[in-house]
């Protein structure tokens, strides 16, 4: 099979890859471009571990093939930090300790800074139901749920 | 596998034609890829159209909506008034997958992908939502109930494929509702579900009903006797056991991992008789 | 001489007695001499098994002192997740 | 090693909220997990399962793959060894299987290529001759006489002659004149149940990348639960020694219990060393949910008698439960657990194990208790209804405590359930109302909790900062409690400190992460360790100042005079002491080995209140409250995350997690979209109240808190759902369909 070459956009950065039509962009980040955040939990769309942002918008890696990200622009949890200063969603994530594995981590993450940048306030149950997409396995929610929570408060008063 | 993006839909249509090989488009991807990874398709051709003319837009028609096919379940959900014209229909599309999912899917893939269980189809078929349909030989429209024809299967030809679908106008005094039922609150493909659409005169009376159910028959089925049990009603008792009856009567389901026959059966009626309720609010009526 | 109970599947090999009564100072000369006196109990003893002195479990530890006055209990190897 | 004397010790780091050591890699992506690691050469590998539940492998063609161009190797079965012990020998026969396949998704071959893709297509060109054979899944039919047989010859001497050759473990627990109690009981209630096995369910799969010479030397890289027990199970499968594999424990991404054997890493040795190269391993999905750890199916009936005031007489339960394809003990410990919570003259447990074409069972949480006490709070609640009592009342009036003699044996020292059911008594979550179709279930749990076999190395580093070595994967942020309790003992702040997880070629023998060990056991060898460098630290000091080495103390992380030297010099800090170690005698480590005993057992109790849909058998999950004794809470933070993930896991394995096999003996579910794990939108908050009571196995008082969260859901859920439907729940998970029917009819 021959590869295609793809020009994107990843974490305001330019890149050039080459790819496989079958490959999905959660293999090329993780193979091709050394990008390994983004974590292959299920690779059917059901645990959102892969999550990243493209086009603006929270997907599933696994679920997006590696060429249609031509032209397009991805944000990977590799992008949210800027240089040593952490996004306030992964500093009360840390404060607040709702992570304990870490793996679901990045793609909680990514999905929960997607919420706030369209709802910088929303409910708990909002909160819930937007993120069920995002199996975590350790924590049984409570924390993340609070400390997203947290961060949203502050990034309203910011 | 060859990815391809044609230039313009009769292009897209010929190319679809003259595959030798398994050809698929691409849409959401949140079905097709997830087939991929499981082995259970090896495309020798994959076509996206979701940059070609009306794709990704929402367009007001008739006083209906069309919707371009590549329209994701996100950006149906936030177009206001489409949402208020056929809450159902998008509160159906919403319900597919999570939020990274609502990203990608959209409502003609979810048709095409042929599966009973689809949950934006039971309030398209109560819609009376007609799709835009591309073939090698032009354009036809095609009534959306007319596409499914058995699980994984459709009624489109080779070189078929939805450019739109078009959600017509509806009166003032008129909404939908859907409900599905799934084990956990997310992330579940229905276990049987229901979709009611009505139109009320001004006392509140029913004077049109649509019902449809999905997960209880080889496709999703438009149940004429239970819209029929509503009409010059105001969903009283004896009108809803009157839907809920034959809503029961209609199902066909199977028992499988996901739900038993007796399970899809019941909960369809009940789905049907709640789905009822909210629609029946939503346009206006009071009981 | 100390006394220690078996856990009742393992009574058919010891005389279907539920207290036996050993020579022992500390658990590996306890485990010995259950050996030595039950054969029956041989190959429970060397898949492994956990011992409560007092109340507290120990996996292993052969060297753990023990004496009449200790209430001892024999218990099938612990595992975890 | 006993708890210090030190009463109402004034910790300073032990108890508070401090941010864990590798959190800005985990928050940033930068982490490094089984998965996320390359090598120059890598090949990537790829393995076959078996598509049948039970048959006989007459033949494997490999010819074909191995002609394809891109394959570097390719293994079957008789390419590992056959060790002598039956447990690495069950384990490599469960990598790769030999003569038989056991299960849906058993391993039969495996390539290594240049390219995914190639090892794909690779795999389609393996053709493997099979003669099936009769199969059963289900532990009741798997114990009659006339079953299919899984396994031949594996059946310990406890069990009686005459049983089907399925059955492998036989054992009984219990005391006192069971028909005398029962006698004397007002209400006697003897109900059955049964539990379908539920998976681990981490997110991220295993992976591993493993490299072995033609010398036999060999480097493996892998998500897993202990590295020391991967280095054991890849040395017996491949036929090679300990000293030779050097196994790092990547970043891991969730285990509970289910990365405590090995399925990939002897597969990818096996193809280095055919290969030459480097092989990587990354499990899918469906392989994990196919071919790992699931825990135990179950079938179990339950009898217990108790008087109209709510005193039980009598208790007896039988348990019959399924490891999966292999002989299987998990039962041992679900039996000695089922009535642990309470102080009964008469009980008995019996419990069986029967093999069946499953998967080999693996540890998931406190292995074998959640279930049994499922069955057990399940009758209690039962027969409170029926008497008219309060559910609480009953557990307090009945609690095992200081003196009871425990239904496994041992009679209990100080032990934290009576203050825990008190806890929950006193907490408003237990006296408010409820509505329509809501229920409110509560259920105790029991654990055992371990210490075991660990090695630490403390260093003092000549800035004055601590290195902290020790070998067990950090699950849930053990490196910060580890780090905690240096930092604690030398008096030194938190951040002075860094603990990091040790390859098995850089310290000794280290049991898994397990048993809720951890920070027990690792805690305990830290406090030595640092006890250890404090003497030698006192030492140097002594002979700076010239004086006794007893009359120097350490306070504060200072050196001080003491006694009648008290005052005639200035402290020395750690720093000051650690700058001039090499002109005193050289660098300064304190190190601790040990088999850690006396991680003293744990209790819990849950409240969880639910709503029925009586139309359609939904469930939800209104209010969960956790209440456990976890002796000092090192971390506060983390101890609450365990209780609220265990109490998640378990709330899951209640209503909707469930192992569907087909007619065929196949798998039918495996994937997370119908393995359904609980979503956050399934769950209200999960409220936590920590008990401290000291361990007096710890010095510090800590005890193990991560596996008895899980033990008390199931029962706490299906009391909760049973009252709120009026209708007693007896099977799990009670999935909609199940609910409905039960009431319906």
């Amino acid at each position: 099979m021959k590869t295609i070459p793809v020009e994107t956009t990843i974490n305001g950065d330019s890149a050039e890859f080459l790819c496989h039509a079958d490959e999905s962009l959660l293999d090329v980040l993780r193979d091709r471009l050394g990008l390994t955040g983004a974590k292959e939990g299920c690779g059917t769309g059901d645990c959102g571990a892969c999550s990243v942002m493209l086009n603006g918008r929270v997907v599933c890696s696994c679920l997006v093939l590696g060429v249609e990200a031509q032209g397009a622009e991805v944000e990977t949890i590799e992008g949210m930090a800027n240089g040593e200063e952490l996004h306030p969603l992964q500093r009360i994530f840390l404060e607040e300790a709702a992570l304990q594995c870490g793996v679901c981590t990045p793609g909680i993450l990514v999905a929960a800074k997607a919420l706030l940048e369209k709802n910088p306030d929303p409910t708990d149950t909002e909160l819930r139901y937007w993120l069920a997409g995002n199996l975590c396995r350790c924590t049984g929610y409570d924390k993340i749920i609070k400390a997203v929570q947290t961060a949203a408060a502050e990034m309203r008063s910011a | 596998m060859r990815y391809v993006k044609p230039q313009s839909f009769e292009a897209a249509a010929t190319l679809l034609h003259e595959e030798a090989g398994i050809a698929r488009i691409l849409a959401g991807g949140t079905d097709v890829l997830v087939q991929l990874k499981a082995e259970m398709v090896e495309p020798d051709l994959m076509v996206d159209l979701k940059h070609l003319p009306g794709m990704r837009e929402i367009v007001a028609e008739d006083g209906g909506f069309r919707v371009g096919a590549a329209v994701s379940g996100a950006e149906m959900g936030e177009h206001a008034a489409l949402k208020a014209m056929w809450p159902g229909v998008v509160e159906g599309v919403e319900l597919i997958g999570s939020s990274q999912v609502q990203s990608r899917a959209t409502m003609a893939g979810n048709l095409c992908t042929g599966s009973p269980a689809g949950d934006s189809v039971p309030a398209m078929v109560t819609a009376g939502a007609v799709a835009r349909v591309q073939g090698p030989d032009g354009v036809r429209d095609v009534p959306v109930v007319d596409i499914p024809t058995g699980p994984g299967k459709n009624s489109l030809a080779k070189g078929e494929f939805i450019t739109s679908i078009l959600l017509p106008a509806r009166p003032d005094t008129a909404s939908d509702a859907y409900l599905r039922f799934i084990p956990r609150t997310e992330m579940d493909i229905a276990v049987s579900s229901a979709a009611v659409s009505l139109e009320l005169d001004s006392d509140g009376v029913v004077t049109a009903a649509h019902v449809a159910v999905g997960a209880v028959a080889p496709t999703v089925l438009l149940v004429q006797d239970a819209g029929v049990a509503l009409v010059g009603s105001k969903l009283d008792d004896a009108a809803i056991a009157g839907l809920v009856a034959a809503v029961e009567a209609a199902c066909n389901p199977i028992t499988d991992k996901r739900g038993t026959i007796e399970f899809r059966t019941k909960t369809a009626g009940v789905l049907a008789k709640r789905a009822a309720h909210i629609a029946y609010a939503r346009a206006g009526g009071q009981a | 001489m100390v006394r220690v109970k078996l856990w009742g599947s393992l009574r058919a090999l010891a005389d279907g007695e539920e207290w036996v009564e050993v020579e022992a100072s500390n658990f590996k000369e306890l485990l010995d001499a259950l050996a030595e006196k039950y054969p029956g109990l041989k190959p429970q003893i060397k898949r492994g098994v956990s011992l409560a002195l007092d109340g507290v479990i120990y996996r292993e530890a052969w060297f753990t002192k023990i004496g009449p006055e200790n209430e001892v209990i024999l218990m099938p190897y612990m595992v975890g997740g | 090693m006993a708890f210090d004397a030190q009463a109402e010790r004034n910790f300073k780091v032990v108890g508070t909220r401090v941010t864990r050591p590798d959190g800005i890699d985990k928050v940033t992506g930068k982490a490094a997990y089984g998965a996320d690691v390359s090598a120059p050469g890598m090949l990537h590998g790829r393995i076959l399962r078996s598509p049948h539940a039970h048959a006989r492998i007459v033949s494997i063609d490999t010819s074909a793959a191995k002609a394809l161009t891109g394959v570097k190797a390719v293994v079957t079965g008789t390419d590992l060894a056959q060790p002598e012990d039956e447990a690495f020998a069950d384990v490599a026969i469960n990598c790769l299987a030999r003569d038989k396949v056991l299960y849906d998704g058993h391993a039969v071959a495996a390539v290594a290529a240049t390219s995914k893709a190639i090892a794909k297509q690779a795999i389609r060109l393996i053709k493997v001759n099979y003669e099936k054979l009769p199969h059963v899944t289900d532990v009741d039919e798997a114990m009659k006489p006339d079953a299919p047989v899984v396994q031949e010859g594996r059946a310990l001497e406890t069990v009686p002659a005459g049983m089907s050759q399925n059955v492998t473990t036989h054992c009984q627990f219990g005391h006192g004149d069971l028909e005398a109690g029962f006698a004397k009981a007002d209400k006697i209630i003897e109900r059955s149940f049964k539990t379908a096995a539920t998976h681990q369910g981490y997110i991220e799969p295993q992976a591993c990348m493993a490299s072995l010479g033609s010398d036999g030397r060999g480097e493996v890289w892998c998500c897993t639960q202990g590295q020391y027990m991967v280095r054991a199970n890849c040395a017996a499968a491949l036929g090679v020694e300990e000293s030779q594999l050097r196994i790092t424990a990547s970043e891991i991404g969730g285990g509970f219990g289910g990365k405590t054997s090995t399925f990939i890493e002897p597969v990818a040795l096996a193809l280095s060393r055919k290969a030459g190269k480097p092989v990587k391993i990354v499990m899918t999905r469906d392989e994990v949910l196919k071919a790992t750890g699931p825990t135990i199916s179950t079938s179990m009936d339950i009898k217990i008698g108790m008087t109209k005031d709510g005193r039980i007489t009598a208790a007896r339960g039988e348990l019959r439960y399924s490891g999966g394809a292999y002989p299987n003990a998990t039962v041992d410990m679900g039996a000695q657990a089922a009535f642990a919570a309470y102080d009964l003259e008469a009980v008995e447990t019996v419990g069986w194990n029967a093999m069946t074409n499953r998967p080999k069972e693996i540890p998931y949480r406190a292995p074998g208790a959640p279930t049994a006490i499922y069955a057990v709070e399940s009758v209690v609640d039962e027969l409170c209804q029926e008497l008219g009592l309060d559910p609480l009342d009953v557990r307090l009036m009945n609690a095992a405590r200081k003196g009871t003699r425990s239904s496994y044996g041992p009679t209990f020292n100080e032990i934290g359930l009576v203050a825990t059911l008190e806890a929950a008594k006193a907490h408003p979550h237990y006296t408010a109302p409820l509505g329509p179709n809501q229920g409110r279930g509560l259920s105790c749990g029991f654990w055992f909790n371990f210490g075991g076999n660990t090695c630490v190395s403390l260093n003092i580093n000549d800035d004055g900062t601590i290195g902290v070595v020790e070998g067990n994967p950090d699950i849930g942020g053990s490196r910060a409690s580890i780090s905690m309790m240096a930092a604690e003992e030398l008096g030194v702040p938190y951040d002075k400190v860094r603990t990091v997880i040790a390859d098995t070629s850089s310290l000794g023998f280290n049991d898994i992460t397990d048993g809720s060990r951890v920070t027990f056991a690792v805690g305990l060898a830290t406090i030595e360790a640092a006890r250890a460098a404090i003497k030698e630290m006192c030492r140097r000091v002594a002979k700076i100042w010239d004086i006794d080495e007893e009359a120097v103390i350490w306070e504060d992380g200072c050196a001080k005079p003491a006694g009648p030297n008290a005052g005639t010099h200035p402290p020395m800090t750690l720093a000051e002491i650690a700058a001039i170690a090499g002109k005193t005698g050289g660098p300064i480590a304190g190190h601790h080995e040990v088999n850690a005993d006396g991680a003293g057992v744990s209790f819990g109790v849950h409240l969880c209140d639910t709503e029925v849909d009586r139309e359609t058998g939904a469930v939800k999950i209104l209010r969960y409250t956790v209440f456990q004794d976890a002796g000092k809470a090192v971390h506060p933070d983390y101890v609450e995350g365990q209780m609220q993930g265990g109490a998640v896991q378990g709330i899951g394995w209640a209503l909707n997690e469930e192992y569907i096999y087909g007619e065929d003996g196949r798998l039918q579910n495996a994937g997370f979209l119908d393995y359904r794990v609980p979503v956050a939108s399934d769950l209200p908050p999960i409220e936590t109240v920590i008990l401290e009571i000291p361990n007096p196995g710890h010095p510090y008082g800590v005890r193990g808190v991560g596996e008895t969260p899980i033990v008390p859901p199931l029962a706490a859920v299906s009391n909760a759902v049973s009252r709120a439907a009026g209708v007693r729940m007896t099977e799990l998970p009670m999935s909609p369909p199940r609910l409905l029917k039960a009431m319906t009819g």
